[in-house]
């Protein structure tokens, strides 16, 4: 009886010496595995190399020589931002606690068209309403809606009171310049509220694969009119450059509505939904896995186009004007 | 879950056990455990690191011995933080059912050597705290092979003990794992039709490209009144490989009660 | 705490179980229980609203029985979210100590009317999730009082099964409560010695200006080996007078195995 | 045996008829109650009053006059709200789903000092340093750090490099303007990479009972060097109305250190920490509830004075250049 217990005790060894086989210890830390492991996984699963024509291997090949094991982790650190940098998107960025990465050409190029001061001493005043992150104020009859972040949740409690003070005057100014971005789902609360009917307003596919246009399928994004009740009158959405990723595909909702146009400048872009991965020295990194395009088959990395093109005007400022919402508000009193 | 699980398996085996009492030539047991599993794993589809930590673990499972066989199903459940290397966190949750039968045709049930069957059927969630998008992540498989089992009964200072060691290996099944990027299965969204979409999301599990092994050792200290108590040393292994493979390692250490039912 | 308090119980009981199971005139018992709560309660220092909700409830017991008396010591967890008719919420976990004891020189121990006495230790913390400061706030009282219990044993299709009834009323004792507007007792932090600290945080606890009563009602079912299933249905007050007022109402539903150990 | 079983049942209908004795149902969420509440907990709990000279008995006959049973949410709302505005703080607010009350009148009525564009344009460019929420740029020798909220949790790795990057400058500036406040833990932490040795900086008390001077004792405020070691060299703490809070408490720590000084406009104040409530309607509300004064017993509720008094000037902002960071970075560099 004894002996076949000897069975067991093989079975013990066998189990606890697979431990190094099933589960091999974690990757070196060292500047060439951690680059390799960097570059390979954007090469992987990043979805834009085709659309921005990136050459992804040429990129590998500049870099990699500029990598060795005994660089510090400054050096190492400028070297794969400067390699990120080439992916001319904001949705990249390497985190390592002492400073994160990332590229903000989409708006650092382009006018500002936005202060937040002249809104605040001119339109919004002390007496403007605060529905969770929507801050409101009736300017001429025009509901103003000046709504920052997409990061903070819109509650229903706040959209009511939002879509009631609508009803009672002659249009809305959604005001999303300078909205980095968020929450996908805070955007289609908002939208939702002044959608008649349900409708699609753009298509997403994401990677399925290492291969370079191995993606799954285009996957149809849908727009339902808010349950509570909407508001179909005639809608304004202010963005400039800096409305980014979420704030992107909220434009693009809006701009699919009959009974919403954009003004301003486009949209910075940010179509690509990131994914996040982490390095064998402890740093994280993401960047865009997903592509969306509108019904015209444009993506939405490139930004959303406005149907009024129209940029701050500083003889306007010097007035104490912000010639972008007095256009919106015209439009809406016509 | 945390508190369901228990309630809903003690609710059948109340209702189970009502029905096979009647048994007079079987015995049944409830066994209840609970304790800490030191899990390690890695999936790839977050991080080429290994995320590990101490976690709840607890099981409860049900177990009919007639004079020929021993049959056991039992419900396992594991919940907690694991960090990797440089601090980062994800939150881990699996919930298994392990079934064993194991025939004693030709020797006594209560000592010796077993042969049997078992099947397996786990599934294992986590969410990682440092990722804000595609931050969920799930894998499931069920899946049989051939068991184990070595009893010795001994006695020490007068009192009635027992060492026991189940061994399972999962030879061939099914599994299901989240996508290359997302948490839903690789073409699950395909088609609108479910059941359609559901086969496509569906992997066979076979051994030599997936693992799944594990052992339970009990040291068992049985009352006169026919209950015992036990600590129980419970290491396993798992590697679900395709798409972004996921692998797992966890042993647990558990205090566990066994109730004579009938 | 969800994972070690059931784990330290059941080692002590090991340890304590070895240590007793020479008593051949006493009878010794092991209950677990889980189930859900229904909690509703008001702390002033929060909110003159109400906050309820159903907590998942576990109880783990260790009972003694000799000829002439019963004790019983029962370790209580319950762990969940309470909202108001608003919808805001906070989260309140609860662990107490029950203690029993029941004197029957007189009556056999297995039916009828006992009088004895009962000591409770409740600790009770609760974290609201919509206020940002001071939203941690905290209370425990430890008392004793008289206890009752009745049991009538009955037979019904050829099972054993008993009815048994427990009320406790804690009279005496001693709370600490959350101060005026923050989590630490009014006085805690006026000297910086821990010990003149602390009686300066205790306040008394008297029936009348203090309320904590409740019952154990059991429908037990016991099989043939000794062991038992059982519903309990467990309705408790407590109101905590002074300061900032809490009042806490629950009932419990659980399902519960007793295990024979000697 | 089953007669005795009689004392159960009527211990049990005893114990179920509690119910309403032991925790009486919800208060009526009717406006009288609801004011009655609201001006009652203020009462109890609030810790301004003497300092503040308010008469809340008399601001209660003010407005109890105005509340009736058959008024609406909005007309409540605005009626509380008139009352909560009496108590002139920035940490008494009103929130009811649609609206939020507040009192801004500690920045609202000062100059702004602060332009957000200006300095990323001007100061932080593109190529600064994003560690956590401290955004860093070495200006002229000098190291410049931008943190907008202490809302925004400073982990330990992000202030190393702060610390590493300030030992190899002539000097720091800390730029608080606009902070609204946030955690008191990101104060402290961040004041303590500047402290040589420990040092008490205020002290606070909180209130102990409905009697409005029923306050605990007054417990200090220390402040600790942070053990991953300091920056001991010369640091310039720019501030203006809109520093509120824990940037008033920040402002009072580095206010207190031997090697710092203040720039710029007193902050805004905010030394009350706010206790919350809620009405019987489901509104929620917060005010003060402890006071805290600094070593001259002067109330960090009236706001922290700044060494240097400056303010934006308008002819340098056109010419581009924050006059307060001009000075501070000559302050450093002399």
């Amino acid at each position: 009886m004894v002996k076949q217990a000897r069975y067991f005790w093989i079975l013990v060894f066998f189990l606890l010496s697979c431990e190094q086989w099933v589960l091999p210890t974690d990757p070196s830390p060292d500047p060439i595995e951690v680059f390799d492991r960097l570059w390979e996984d954007v090469n992987d699963r990043y979805s834009f190399f085709s659309h921005k024509a990136i050459d992804w291997e040429q990129v590998r090949e500049t870099y990699r020589a500029r990598v060795s094991d005994d660089m510090g982790q400054l050096e190492l650190y400028e070297l794969l931002a400067d390699m990120l940098f080439e992916l001319r998107d904001g949705h990249v960025n390497l985190s390592t606690g002492f400073n994160r990465s990332r590229n903000w050409d989409w708006y650092q190029e382009f006018p500002v068209n936005y202060d937040e001061n002249l809104i605040e001493q001119e339109y919004l005043g002390t007496d403007y309403w605060i529905s969770g992150p929507l801050l409101h104020q009736v300017l001429d009859e025009v509901l103003y809606v000046n709504y920052r972040s997409f990061a903070q949740r819109i509650s229903e409690s706040n959209l009511q009171v939002v879509v009631e003070r609508a009803k009672r005057s002659r249009g809305v100014i959604i005001d999303v310049r300078n909205n980095g971005g968020g929450n996908l789902s805070n955007a289609e609360l908002l939208a939702s509220a002044f959608a008649e009917e349900e409708m699609e307003y753009a298509r997403q596919r994401i990677k399925s694969g290492p291969g370079p246009e191995e993606f799954g399928p285009w996957e149809p994004m849908v727009l339902n009119p808010w349950e509570e009740g909407t508001f179909t009158g005639l809608v304004v959405v202010l963005t400039n450059r800096r409305s980014y990723s979420a704030t992107s595909f909220f434009a693009q909702m809006m701009k699919t509505l009959p009974n919403a146009l954009l003004l301003g400048d486009q949209t910075g872009g940010g179509g690509g939904t990131p994914v996040f991965g982490e390095l064998p020295n402890g740093w994280t990194y993401r960047f865009s896995a997903t592509q969306t395009v509108d019904l015209e088959n444009r993506q939405l990395e490139d930004g959303v186009l406005v149907d009024l093109r129209l940029d701050l005007d500083p003889a306007a400022m010097q007035r104490g004007e912000d010639n972008l919402i007095e256009a919106a508000i015209s439009l809406l009193r016509r | 879950m945390r508190f369901f699980s228990p309630y809903f398996i003690l609710s059948f085996l109340l209702a189970f056990g009502a029905a096979t009492a009647a048994y007079s030539q079987t015995k049944g047991n409830l066994w209840l455990a609970t304790g800490l599993q030191l899990q390690s794993g890695r999936d790839r589809g977050f991080s080429p690191m290994i995320y590990s930590g101490n976690r709840s673990f607890s099981l409860a499972a049900f177990g009919i011995e007639s004079p020929h066989k021993t049959e056991t199903f039992q419900f396992e459940f594991g919940y907690g933080p694991l960090t990797n290397r440089f601090g980062n966190s994800l939150n881990a949750l699996s919930a298994g059912l392990l079934n064993y039968t194991f025939y004693h045709k030709e020797s006594p049930a209560e000592r010796g050597l077993h042969w049997g069957w078992s099947n397996q059927n786990v599934f294992n969630i986590r969410r990682h705290n440092g990722f804000t998008n595609y931050s969920l992540r799930y894998d499931y498989f069920t899946a049989i092979g051939p068991a184990l089992r070595y009893t010795y009964p001994f006695e020490w200072k007068g009192q009635s003990f027992k060492w026991q060691t189940l061994a399972h290996w999962q030879v061939v099944g099914f599994q299901i794992k989240s996508g290359y990027i997302g948490a839903d299965p690789e073409g699950l969204s395909e088609e609108k039709t479910g059941f359609g979409n559901l086969l496509r999301a569906v992997d066979p599990f076979f051994a030599g490209k997936e693992w799944s092994m594990g052992l339970e050792s009990s040291l068992i200290w049985t009352l006169p009144t026919g209950n015992s108590l036990a600590i129980r040393y419970r290491p396993e292994i798992s590697s679900l490989g395709g798409g972004q493979p996921v692998q797992r390692l966890g042993q647990a250490v558990l205090v566990m009660v066994t109730i004579r039912l009938w």
